[in-house]
Formats: C-alpha cells, sequence, structure tokens
C-alpha cells in the first residue's frame, strides 16, 4: 500500500489553514487574535514548505516569523493599548475603490497562476547543504549588504523608539 | 640591498603615521626619537644602495606596484635607482638625519613638538619619493607632497600672520610653477606615449619629434623648476618662508625641496640637450637670478633672509651649470651646497637659540667667544659659500664657472665671476657682523649661550662634511670621482665637455678664488676698518640702495600687477555666476516650485492612498502583460 | 498524485492579495504591518515553489527566501519603531489619522 | 529479506523505533517532571541542611505524585477578565514545541524519532517558539504582574536565544553537520566535543540557564517581585501543564541538548556491544546536568532584569561572537586538525573567567561612586 494520498490531503489541510488564517488577520476585530491568527498562518506556510521539501526554509520560517516578528507585533500591540473600536472605525474611507481594484488584479492573476503544471520534485536529502553552498558563494555580497540592512534596521528602530533624555527626566520626576 | 629600496621612504611614512596618529596624545616628546631613528635608518639604506650602485649596478628599476592603467596610459609605482638619484638619496637622508638630530635640541621647548616632527617625516617621504621615481607622474606626486608639506611648515607658528601669508604665499607660487610642470608631464605624454623616464628617453633617441614641441615641454618644465627652486620669476616665497622654523629653512629650503628644480632639469638632461634653446634659457634665468639675489642679500639685515637670498643665488649658479652644459657640476654644486648652507642655515639657527629668537645681525656681535663651535663651523661654512679653496664650495663652483668659460658662455662666466665677489662681500659681512666686533645689544650678549650638544653635533659633522667633501669627490678638476660616477648619466650625448688642460683650469680657479678673496677683502675694509664706512656707501647710493633693500620692489609689481588683475577676472566671473547662472537656476527653481504648488493637492498624507496608488500602478501592468500576451497590442 | 505547481502558486496568489487588501483597508498600522508580513510569506512560497520546481541544483530561489526574511524582521522593526514614535505624539494607530506630511 | 537492527525487519523496525523514540521523550518529560521535583526539593533540601519531603512514601518519594494529583483534583479556576481564548491556549502553545523538540533527541544509536539533517535547527525554532506561548499568557491573564512578567520573560529568552545558537553554531563549524545523530557519532571515544568548545560549551550552559528560566536568571517568576511573573494567574493543572511540565520538560531537552552537543550522547563504554545500554548513558548524562541546575538553583541569588540583559547583550553576546569568529578562522586555517581550535577555545574560556573579576571590580567602583554623588546632597540636607 502506498501513502500517495497523504501528499494532498496535508495540502489542503495547510492550505485551509494559511488562507483563513490570513483571511482572519485582515477581518478579525480583535488585533491580538489577529496577530495569533497571524503565527498560525505562518506555521501553516512552515508546513508548506516541509511539503515542498525546504525544511531548513520552513525552520527558519518558524524561527523568525513566529519566534521573532509575531513577538515583536505583540509587543506593539500591548504599547498602543489598541481599544477594540465600532466597526464604523474599522475599515479606511477608501475601501470601495481598494477593494475593485484589488479584485481587478486577484482574480486574474489566481486564475493565472493555475496555468502551472507540472508537481515539484520529491522532497529528499534536505536543502541545506545547497542552499548553504549558493548562500556563501554565489551571494555572499548581498549576504553582507543585508547583513548590513539589518544593523541599520536595528539602529534605526532604536533611535526611533528611544525617548529624549527632558522625556525621560520628566517621566523619572513622575516616578 | 636595491631590492629592499622601498623601505627608505617607508621609515619616513612609518614615522609620520606614528606620530600624526598617536603623537599628540601618547608619544609626545618620542616622537621626534622616533623620527630621528626613522630617518637614520633610511640614511643607512641608501648608503647601502648608494655603494651598491657604486659597485657597478647602474639604473634598476624597482618596481613597486602598477597603479594606473588605462589603456596605454600605464603607470607604475616603481623606484628607479641609477647614480644620478643615489647620489641624491644620500644627501637628502643623510642631510635630514642631521637636521632631524638638530630639531630635537631646536623645537625641544615648542608646543607642537610632535606636530613638527610629524610633517617633518612626511616631507622627507615626499622627498623621497620625488627623488626615487621612475617616472614624471610620480615625481609629480613627490613633487606636490614637499610643497604641501613646506606649505605646513612654513606656516607652522600659524599663530602670528606673518608665517601663514609666508605659507599661502609660497603655496600659491609653487601652484603656479606646478601648472608649469604639469603642462611639460602631459605634453611629454602625448608626445612619447609614456612617463617613464627611460622610455621617454629611449623614444627620443629613436624618433626625435619636431623642436617645437621639445622646447614647449623644456620651458613647462623648467618654470615647473623655477617655481619649486625660487628661480626669476618664482624666487619671492623663499625669503618669506624664513618665517618657518630654521631646520625647516635649513632641510626644505637650502638643502633639500628647492633643489628638486635642478634635479628634474638634471633628470631630463636628454630633453633639454635635443631642445635647443630651451638650455641656453635655463642658462640665462639662472646667471640672472644669481647676480640679482646676490646683489639684494648685500643689504638684508635679517640673517636668515641673507642666507635665504643666498640660497637663491646659489641655485642660480646650478641652473647656470646645466645650461651651460655641465650638469655634473650642477648636482656636484647641489651636493656640496646642501652641506654648507644646511650648515649655515643651523648655524644661525643655533645663534637665534642662543640669542633668544634675534634674527637682526644689527643687535648681534662678538659672538665668537660667546659659542665657538657655532661660530667655527659657521666660519667654514662662509668660506666654502665664498669658494675658498680647499673647501667644498670652491671645487663646484670654480666648475661651474669654469665649464661656463670653457664652454663658452662669457657672459655667463663674467656674471658667475662678479656674482663670486657678491657673494663672498655678504658672507663676510654677515659673519662679521655675527661674530666680530663689539656686542651691539648687551644685553642679549649677556644672555647668549652656545647650544647644547644635540645642536652641536650635527653643525661639526656638516661642517666635517663641507671640509672634505669637495676634495673627496670632486678632485682633481674635471675628473674627479663625481664626474666619472655621474658623467654617464646626465653627461651630453655628444660630450659636450670637452676637458680643458690644466693650464686653462688652474688659471679659471685662481680667477674664482681671487674673485673671492676680493670680496672678502672689500667686506672686511668696510665693516672692520670702516673705510669707506657702510652707512656711508648707503647714503652715496642712494636710490640703488633703496632699490635693493626693497627687493627691487618684486613683491609690490607683483602684487599691483597680478594678483589686481586676478582680482578683476574673479569679480568678473563671480558677476556671470551670479546674474547669468544663479538667475537661470533661480528662474527654473521657480518654475519647479509653481508646478509642484499644483501637483501637491495628490500628497494627501494618508498612506493608505498611497499603497492604493501602488496597486493602480500594478493593474496598469497586468493590464498591459495581459495585452502583450494576447497580442491585443501587438508585438 | 501529487500537488501540481500551480496549486502552491494559487494558495500564494490568494494569501498575497489578502495580505494587500488588508493594507489598503485596514486602519490599524499594526495590523497593516501584519498583513504586509503576509505579503512577504506568499511571496516566499512562490519563491520556493518555483525554485524546486524548476530551480537548478543550487536553490537559488530559495536563497531568495532568506534575504525576504532579512527585509522582513528589519521592516517589522523599524515599522513598529515608526508606529510606536508617532503613538507617542499623538495615541492614535489608524493611518488616515496620522496625514500630517499631506502637501 | 533484509535484516535491520535486532534483527528485525526494516519495515516493521521504522514505526517501532518511533515508538520507542516517544515514549522515551514521554518517560523523559512527564515522569522525568515529577522525578525532577523531588529532586529539588531533595538536593535543595540537603544544601539547605534540611531534611525535604520525607512523609509521603519512602524517602517522600510519593510527595511529588500526591502534588500531581492535587493539582489534577484542582478546580479550574479561571479569573473573570481574563482573555478567554488565549488564557486557555497559553499552556499549550508552551507545552507542545517542548514535546515536539524531543522527537530529535538521540537517545541511542538508532533510538531517535526522526533523523532531521537539520535537528539543530529544529530545536532552536521550537526553542523560540516558547516566548509567544509566554507573551500570550502573560497577555491574557489581564494582570498587570502577569503582563509584566511576561514581557519580561519574552525579552529574556529573545535575547539569550541569541547566545545559544551562536554556540550550537561554533559546533556545526566544528562536526560539519546539524543532524543531532552525526554529531553524536562525531564524538566516539574519549575526547567529546567538550574537550574541544569548553567555552561555547560555557556559554551555551548559561544562556540555557536563563531560556528555561533556571535561577540565576529565573526572573519572569521572581516570587518577590511581580507575585508569579505570568504564571500569576494560572492554578490547577494548567500550572502544572505550564510550570512542572513545560519548565522541567525544556530543563530536560537542554540537558539534552548539551549531552549530546559535548558529551557524546549515548557514547559510552559498552555501547557498541549492547546499542540500547546507550539509553542508560543519555540519561545519566542528562540527569547529571539537571543535578547540576539543581545545585545552582539552590546556590546562586537571583539577578536584576537591567543586570540580565547587560549581561547578555554586553558580555555573552560579544564573547559568544569572539568565539565563533575564532572558531571559523581556524577552521578555516587548520582544516583538518582540531588542536588550534581547542587551544583557543581554552584561552578564550580562562580570559572570560579571568576577566570577571576586573568588570566586576569596575562595576562596583561607579557604583560606589554613584552612591557617594547621590549621598553628598543627602549630607548636606541632614546637616
Amino acid at each position: 500500500m502506498t501513502f500517495d494520498f497523504v501528499e494532498p490531503v496535508v495540502f489542503a489541510l495547510l492550505s485551509i489553514g494559511v488562507i483563513a488564517g490570513g483571511a482572519a488577520v485582515v477581518l478579525l476585530n480583535r488585533i491580538t487574535a489577529a496577530a495569533l491568527l497571524m503565527a498560525f498562518t505562518f506555521l501553516s506556510m512552515a508546513g508548506m514548505f516541509v511539503l515542498l521539501g525546504a525544511e531548513t526554509i520552513a525552520a527558519f520560517q518558524v524561527l523568525i516569523y513566529v519566534g521573532a516578528i509575531t513577538v515583536l507585533i505583540l509587543y506593539g500591540v500591548m504599547f498602543t493599548k489598541f481599544s477594540d473600536r465600532p466597526r464604523a472605525l474599522f475599515f479606511q474611507r477608501q475601501t470601495p475603490i481598494a477593494a475593485v481594484f484589488v479584485a481587478a488584479v486577484a482574480i486574474p492573476v489566481a486564475l493565472f497562476s493555475f496555468s502551472f503544471t507540472g508537481a515539484p520534485p520529491r522532497p529528499g536529502g534536505g536543502d541545506l547543504p545547497a542552499l548553504a553552498t549558493s548562500v556563501f558563494t554565489d551571494f555572499a555580497f548581498p549576504f553582507e549588504i543585508a547583513s548590513v540592512l539589518l544593523l541599520a534596521a536595528m539602529v534605526g528602530a532604536i533611535v526611533l523608539t528611544r525617548r529624549d533624555d527632558a522625556e525621560e527626566a520628566a517621566m523619572r520626576r513622575r516616578r | 640591498m636595491i631590492s629592499l629600496v622601498w623601505l627608505i621612504p617607508a621609515f619616513p611614512l612609518a614615522a609620520f603615521l606614528l606620530g600624526g596618529l598617536f603623537g599628540r596624545r601618547w608619544l609626545g616628546h618620542m616622537t621626534g626619537l622616533i623620527a630621528t631613528v626613522a630617518v637614520g635608518l633610511s640614511a643607512l639604506l641608501s648608503i647601502g644602495v648608494f655603494l651598491e650602485v657604486l659597485g657597478g649596478k647602474t639604473q634598476s628599476v624597482v618596481p613597486l606596484y602598477r597603479w594606473i592603467a588605462v589603456g596605454e596610459f600605464s603607470v607604475s609605482v616603481s623606484a628607479l635607482i641609477d647614480p644620478l638619484s643615489s647620489v641624491m638619496l644620500l644627501v637628502v637622508t643623510v642631510v635630514s638625519f642631521l637636521i632631524f638630530v638638530y630639531s630635537n635640541g631646536y623645537m625641544a621647548h615648542d608646543a607642537g613638538f610632535y606636530r613638527f616632527f610629524t610633517w617633518l617625516s612626511l616631507f622627507v617621504f615626499a622627498m623621497l619619493i620625488l627623488v626615487m621615481a621612475d617616472n614624471y607622474l610620480l615625481m609629480f606626486v613627490g613633487w606636490e607632497g614637499v610643497g604641501l608639506c613646506s606649505y605646513l611648515l612654513i606656516g607652522f607658528w600659524f599663530e602670528r600672520p606673518e608665517p601663514y601669508y609666508a605659507a599661502k604665499k609660497a603655496f600659491v607660487m609653487n601652484r603656479i610653477g606646478d601648472w608649469g610642470y604639469t603642462i611639460g608631464i602631459i605634453t611629454i605624454f602625448l608626445v612619447f606615449g609614456s612617463m617613464n623616464f627611460v622610455d621617454v628617453f629611449k623614444r627620443l633617441e629613436e624618433s626625435a619629434p619636431a623642436q617645437a614641441t621639445l622646447t614647449l615641454i623644456c620651458i613647462a618644465l623648467f618654470f615647473g623648476a623655477t617655481g619649486k627652486s625660487a628661480q626669476l620669476p618664482l624666487y619671492s616665497w623663499l625669503p618669506d618662508a624664513m618665517e618657518g622654523p630654521t631646520p625647516v629653512s635649513a632641510l626644505i629650503h637650502a638643502a633639500t625641496m628647492v633643489t628638486s628644480g635642478v634635479y628634474l632639469v638634471a633628470r631630463s638632461m636628454p630633453l633639454f640637450e635635443a631642445a635647443g634653446p630651451s638650455l641656453q634659457i635655463v642658462g640665462v634665468v639662472g646667471a640672472i637670478t644669481a647676480i640679482f639675489a646676490a646683489t639684494i642679500a648685500l643689504v638684508q639685515f635679517d640673517i636668515k633672509r641673507v642666507m635665504a637670498y643666498s640660497t637663491v643665488s646659489q641655485l642660480g649658479y646650478m641652473f647656470l651649470a646645466l645650461g651651460v652644459g655641465a650638469p655634473v657640476a650642477a648636482i656636484f654644486h647641489l651636493a656640496t651646497h646642501a652641506f654648507f648652507k644646511a650648515l649655515l642655515f643651523l648655524g644661525s639657527g643655533s645663534v637665534i637659540h642662543g640669542l633668544g629668537g634675534e634674527q637682526d645681525m644689527r643687535k648681534m656681535g662678538g659672538l665668537r667667544r660667546k659659542m665657538p663651535v657655532t661660530f667655527w663651523t659657521m666660519l667654514a661654512a662662509g668660506g666654502a659659500l665664498a669658494a675658498l679653496p680647499p673647501l667644498a664650495g670652491f671645487w663646484s663652483k670654480d666648475e661651474i664657472v669654469a665649464a661656463a668659460f670653457v664652454n663658452g658662455h662669457l657672459v655667463l662666466y663674467a656674471i658667475g665671476i662678479i656674482t663670486a665677489v657678491l657673494t663672498s662681500f655678504y658672507v663676510t659681512r654677515a659673519l662679521w657682523m655675527t661674530f666680530y666686533g663689539e656686542p651691539r645689544d648687551q644685553h642679549l650678549f649677556d644672555h647668549a649661550h652656545e647650544s647644547p650638544t644635540v645642536m652641536t653635533l650635527p653643525l661639526i659633522l656638516l661642517g666635517v662634511g663641507t671640509v672634505v667633501l669637495g676634495i673627496a669627490i670632486g678632485f682633481p678638476p674635471e675628473q674627479g670621482f663625481i664626474h666619472r660616477f655621474l658623467g654617464p648619466v646626465v653627461e651630453a650625448a655628444g660630450g659636450a665637455e670637452h676637458a680643458p688642460e690644466l693650464a686653462t683650469i688652474l688659471l679659471l680657479a685662481v680667477a674664482s678664488v681671487g674673485a673671492g678673496i676680493v670680496g672678502i677683502g672689500i667686506g672686511v675694509l668696510m665693516y672692520v676698518r670702516h673705510r669707506p664706512d657702510p652707512a656711508a656707501v648707503a647714503r652715496a647710493a642712494g636710490p640703488l640702495y633703496r632699490l635693493l633693500v626693497n627687493k627691487y620692489y618684486i613683491d609690490e609689481l607683483y602684487d599691483h600687477r597680478i594678483v589686481e588683475a586676478a582680482r578683476t577676472i574673479a569679480g568678473a566671473s563671480w558677476a556671470f555666476d551670479i546674474h547669468i547662472i544663479d538667475g537661470l537656476a533661480n528662474r527654473l527653481g521657480w518654475a519647479l516650485a509653481m508646478s509642484g504648488q499644483g501637483l501637491r493637492r495628490l500628497q494627501t498624507g494618508v498612506v493608505g492612498n498611497y499603497a492604493l496608488t501602488i496597486m493602480a500602478g500594478l493593474l496598469l501592468m497586468l493590464v498591459a502583460y495581459g495585452g502583450y500576451a494576447a497580442g491585443i497590442f501587438g508585438r | 498524485m501529487t500537488v501540481p505547481l500551480g496549486a502552491y502558486i494559487a494558495v500564494s496568489a490568494v494569501l498575497f492579495f489578502t495580505g494587500c487588501a488588508g493594507v489598503l483597508v485596514r486602519r490599524n498600522a499594526v495590523v497593516i504591518l501584519m498583513c504586509v508580513e503576509l505579503m512577504l510569506n506568499a511571496a516566499n512560497l512562490a519563491l520556493v515553489a518555483f525554485s524546486r520546481k524548476y530551480g537548478s541544483i543550487d536553490e537559488r530561489g530559495s536563497v531568495f527566501v532568506i534575504f525576504v526574511f532579512v527585509i522582513a524582521a528589519a521592516e517589522v522593526a523599524v515599522g513598529l519603531g515608526i508606529i510606536l514614535a508617532a503613538y507617542r505624539n499623538r495615541p492614535v494607530v489608524d493611518v488616515d489619522e496620522i496625514h500630517q506630511m499631506k502637501g | 529479506m533484509p535484516v535491520g537492527p535486532f534483527g528485525i525487519d526494516p519495515i516493521i523496525w521504522a514505526p517501532l523505533r518511533l515508538v520507542i523514540a516517544v515514549g522515551l521523550a514521554l518517560f523523559l518529560v512527564l515522569n522525568g517532571a515529577l522525578l525532577q521535583i523531588y529532586l529539588e526539593r531533595k538536593i535543595q533540601a540537603i544544601i539547605q541542611d534540611r531534611l525535604g519531603p520525607y512523609h509521603v512514601g519512602p524517602f517522600g518519594l510519593l510527595q511529588t505524585f500526591a502534588d500531581a494529583l492535587k493539582l489534577i483534583s484542582k478546580e479550574d479556576v479561571r479569573a473573570a477578565a481574563t482573555d478567554g481564548w488565549f488564557f486557555v491556549a497559553a499552556p499549550a502553545l508552551v507545552f507542545c514545541p517542548m514535546l515536539a523538540s524531543s522527537a530529535v533527541l538521540p537517545f541511542a544509536q538508532d533510538i531517535v524519532g526522526a533523523n532531521l539533517n537539520i535537528g539543530l535547527l529544529y530545536l532552536t525554532t521550537l526553542g523560540s517558539m516558547t516566548v509567544l506561548g509566554i507573551v500570550i499568557a502573560g497577555w491574557a491573564s489581564n494582570n498587570k504582574y502577569a503582563l509584566v512578567g511576561g514581557l519580561r520573560s519574552a525579552g529574556q529568552l529573545i535575547s539569550y536565544e541569541i547566545p545559544q545558537i551562536l554556540a550550537l553554531v561554533s559546533v556545526a563549524l566544528v562536526v560539519g553537520s546539524l543532524s543531532m545523530l552525526d554529531i553524536t557519532r562525531s564524538q566516539s571515544g574519549p575526547f567529546v566535543n567538550v574537550l574541544i568548545l569548553p567555552f561555547s560549551f560555557v556559554i551555551y550552559f548559561i544562556a540555557a540557564l536563563a531560556e528555561t528560566n533556571r535561577t540565576p536568571f529565573d526572573l519572569p517568576e521572581a516570587e518577590s517581585e511581580l507575585v508569579a511573573g505570568w504564571l500569576t494567574e494560572y492554578s490547577g493543572m494548567r500550572w502544572g501543564t505550564m510550570l512542572a511540565l513545560s519548565e522541567y520538560g525544556n530543563v530536560t531537552v537542554v540537558c539534552a541538548i548539551i549531552t549530546t552537543l559535548w558529551f557524546g550522547g549515548w557514547q559510552g563504554p559498552g555501547v557498541d556491544a549492547i546499542p540500547l545500554l546507550g539509553v542508560l548513558w543519555f540519561t545519566l548524562k542528562v540527569y547529571a546536568f539537571i543535578v547540576v541546575m539543581m545545585w545552582i538553583r539552590a546556590t546562586l541569588p537571583r539577578l536584576r532584569i537591567d543586570q540580565l540583559m547587560s549581561f547578555c547583550w554586553k558580555g555573552l553576546i560579544p564573547m559568544a561572537l569572539v568565539n565563533i569568529v575564532a572558531v571559523a578562522t581556524l577552521a578555516l586555517a587548520f582544516p583538518n586538525s582540531l588542536v588550534p581550535i581547542a587551544i583557543a577555545n581554552w584561552a578564550l574560556l580562562v580570559l572570560f573567567i579571568a576577566g570577571i573579576p576586573f568588570v566586576q571590580r569596575r562595576r562596583l567602583a561607579s557604583l560606589r561612586a554613584r552612591a557617594r554623588a547621590s549621598a553628598a546632597p543627602a549630607v548636606h540636607a541632614a546637616s
């Protein structure tokens, strides 16, 4: 007996998870819930990567998106004391036209995407060595640039979020 | 040893970096020691190199790395080591070393001690690059480098206005000269397709270009040389440069940098030889400068200025020698002059040091008892300057005038002789006013003291050099060691300098010695016997005297003519800039601002709208893509 | 029976435009950040799928996924920084309340 | 018919070994938790010169079982203002990654749940997922102590992940693989990795203490400061799951990682003859480290949060980076000899330990200076 039927089923479940999570992020009113569901989306996405045989990418996906980015966003939520608001204030004013535009672009693209036939090759061997090789040989310079970008982002975030000293002193006085 | 030649400039460079980076904070007075040791090491190395060249390794090129390579324009950083450059290396490093030692004492109490040695090391580095370069471009790097250092060091005491202005003047004048140099090397590249000395000279022999071109090149190069070695018309920065510290005047403005022009002309001798009239121009300019500066030196009272003008005049001698086709004599005189003029400067420096900064000779006098070492060494140097046998100056200067005579430039010969008289007169005057007679300023005299050993030792060494150098390498005349050594490199291809017979030589020697004696005699008469009394002579000379004291009003001339003209041009271009260019730009800006007023309605400030715009763009792209894919818009 | 490439691409497209719609319609800046993350993730999926299908042996496409991770991390850090800074000035996180930068 | 290990047909062996691995994992994690609580109590009691639990069962062995029963039978309290779903989800979010991470632990030669070739990456990934659960728990409790505790804990975990991963990377550099099995096999014989990379071991151990919220890094449940950190609102089996199971489970996993990476995993005398012996060795080594952690807990005081952070960012991470640079450079320079790496690593270790007193002295001096500065005006006020 073969286990061929497993893959499509798993894929179906994962895609439902991905899309449902994404939709929930857009539609839910409670940001914390949205954040958690975003994490859920990321996890399902990691599953898809595994299904594609890119387990390293999947591991990074979980490590970075679930472990770091979601937590960061939760921080942001907690710091910007978000309060649930009436539906009236939920959508931007431009929503109708935006909806039209998005639909106009999305539907053709989604339909077009089915024109890719043929299945990706069976996962096997793992993608770590190949990935590492190309990152550290052909893409060494972009890799360095990316590190520089990260540094810049770090500095920028610190500069943006640190209070200036006067404010600091004021807070200390309040304490 | 020659393979290690790159170490010679490396040591001063290292000293410069150390001093520049750590001098202020940590090293302090260590800087002087470090720099001195570094230069000493390079002196040792260059002695080694010299010996090796002596051993017969004439002309070896040591490539360091490829500097520029654009099309067929390729310049490499490499050292050309041949007798000429090795002699220069020797002179530069040895004199520099002695002067470094001296400076340790002279600058000891100066606040900018580390600064001084940092820049001095940088200067030595640049000078060595200039000397060792194997192509005109690299030489130009050193050329500019020494210019920069001379600017920095003249303005060393920038707190006072005079050094600052002097530095600026020197820099500007050097720039004018560099302009000539630049034109020269560019033309060289255009004509010969290379900047390498060796290649250029080879191609010159293979296929000589048009006279006019060569003349242009030579004139341009020589113009650069006049800028760097203070010849007419660009001489007037050198006397002002005396505002810098005395060791600087000794090293840069007597021994090494100012001679780089001579070196340049000697280095490109083949070009000049081939270029017909240019050599005569060199000689004439040199001669005129020589006598011109000597006359000014007659009446100066600032001891350093006297030395400065004498330097200008001696450089004139060297160019005279080059002009009359005796480059060996020129280099010979360069070497000896480096020694005795550096000695004169250091001596006057030690006098100034002893008198606590007093430079006016009218306030000196009777110092020979107070500072014997300085006195004796300076006496030797003065003798050398006055070309008394057997001191160094005699041999070299005698050769120059002799060459002028033998090669049939009688006018130049006459000028040389007259200048010799003037020279020996003003040197006698200077020495007398400084060391003999009664102390004119009792207070200064009482506080005068001999300089410390660290300063007197270099004096003594230089004095030894002054005494023995000439006879060592210049005897017998015309067949001395230096001729055998340098001759093959710089002599004219045709061997213009046919050695005259001994009688002529002796005759000429007697003549020039006689000239020296006469000058000294007049000096002694006027300043010892007071008949005629100098003041009386000055009064009698009247306008002529004033002309000399005011240095022929050259500076004023430059100010009024050239500077004014430059001002006018600058003003005109300023007006053009303001009204035409800026006006255009402003109109344009105004138009843009107006259109911006209209367009800024699009900037709603709401991020969502911008994102929506991106989306619209995506939609357009999609439509276009689909259209092309479906062939609606055609292929 | 295996999953065709088109399915992956379709999922990625749907997720992408979901995120896109979120960016365009939601007000809360934090939510907009999340939606941007979703879009990036969708791009990742497409990249990996294509690289598995058409890519040569050395995972070229997946390398870009790694760079996308980097971009995402930097973007969320700076974005949250900006949101917090704006929030400190005026306690709102609504993107269409923050329009002081209009021309 | 092909013969797999223990002479069993591979077709049967494949699921069987999975079962064995999971069973071992559950044993280690669940019973391990009970056992560890008991051990903790006893060891602390001994160190503090007490008796510890001795009433229930022989030597109080059954005490923890009794506590477990009590926890299970407790009423499931949920404060009114808590955030429904998250409050329930948080314990699961904390527990699941821990359990999942034991899937790649190599208990013995062939007894491993899944031999991922990115096992290490997998483990770090799961370790990073714990943070999410903790933050959610703190947020959902709707209680300022819990929130602060959760944020603190999240910050702590995220910060200490960095040196942890860096230390792992140095091992991966030396071994040349991320698979736990390969790493274990690479250190057959007496020369286990800790002799080659002692410094990265020390870094990892310190970071691991923080990762598992053990003293001196157990800020999140600092009773004296914020009641029980992010656990404040939890009680009953939720609390039991979170603290007892997850914390001790994490401790176990971390110790298993240490054992595998630096102490040769199952390797030990006689494993080649009887592969099952590996399980014994592995467990023994793991528990040795668990005991060490308990010993540390009984010995060291707790750090302040700022000390914690500054130690991580100013002390641990730079040292870890230096370590990585050194190891990588030497690995490139001497591709076929580990001796230079070992020397450099020992040197770094000595440097690190010798450097601590100087740093401490400087900090003390600055503290005194600040104290004097703040004291001076007070004196004036008094007079």
